[in-house]
């Protein structure tokens, strides 16, 4: 149960991140309402950052794997 | 219900911390000058709440399809 | 009794953040002294941000409101 | 050996979010389009937690080389 | 008066972390090399601390004249 | 014990810190090893980053004292 609510936690400020960076990257100007050209910016960009997430932490995890001289 | 608004008030003033972070940087580029906020600032930080909460539930939309 | 720690805790980062905020917009090259064009540009600065916070925090609200369906 | 792989798995999601933000600064500089990585973008996040890591690396033999 | 003189370096060290942050930004903006800090960056630096903190002043007291 | 352990809790964020910044400003592109003008860059960058945090440090507490009207 603690390790499900760790992994709430995480998705929760997975979200909270990638809201952010899209937001940056995606609607440099707001305007009166989100554009469709901002809409398909961010909807590629949370997808890109959920990709990243998990490459940078199975990247991560095989660094660390292999710093630990533990085989798979 | 005058307890509930108090309570609303205190996490979305977490919550308005943030959101001033994001805004201040998008709304405020240039220098600084006058102490009150001219109508394109209000306007600028309005639409930049609004646009970024229209995001976010883009966010919860577009992740709740991607289950399915 | 809690509600006025609360809000003193939000007073004292509106603060931080404030300060954090116009020194970097207002002092980009720190002399030897606050120069008269830094200090002004400072008080508008403060009072500008303290002014975008509560507009960022009304905006907010009223949006929650609006997303709730309640009228107000 | 299962609750091992588990907690690392944990501490390891934790610096993932530090390490995410970092290299998503380096990796994605320019639009996004496309939901997946392309190749280019999946080499750079790798390269860039392994050079981060080169760097905490080197520190630490810095440091300690410091201290003598 | 030992311990008091402990107790300030304590809360300095906290606050001198954020203070080096902004300051680092400030005054190291181009590559970096040597390991010793030359004649500019000490004073960049030392100007730094004391005009980030002249601005506190600042405001604290702009703050209390709004009140009246 | 508590001071030494506020220490330990000093040191690690401020080697946190530091690494951050040097990976922003040594490593622009992140390659297939980090080169050698990278690691000459980096320790570079770290010996700095500690002897800032140094000056800082002393700047402040010097400043808090003359606030303070204490002499030495």
């Amino acid at each position: 149960q603690v390790s499900s609510e760790a992994n709430m936690a995480n998705v929760r400020l997975l979200i909270e991140k990638l809201q952010e960076n899209c937001f940056q990257k995606c609607v440099p100007k707001p305007g009166g309402s989100l554009s469709s050209s901002e809409q398909s910016c961010a909807t590629s960009c949370m997808e890109k950052y959920m990709a990243a997430w998990n490459k940078v932490n199975s990247s991560y995890i095989d660094r660390l794997r292999q710093e630990q001289g533990v085989q798979m | 219900m005058r307890r509930a608004q108090e309570n609303e008030t205190d996490s979305a003033a977490t919550e308005t911390h943030q959101l001033t972070q994001v805004c201040w940087t998008k709304c405020f580029t240039g220098n600084v000058s006058g102490s009150k906020l001219d109508k394109t600032e209000e306007g600028c930080l309005a639409n930049c709440v609004n646009r970024f909460m229209d995001l976010n539930l883009l966010t919860v939309k577009h992740l709740n399809s991607m289950r399915h």
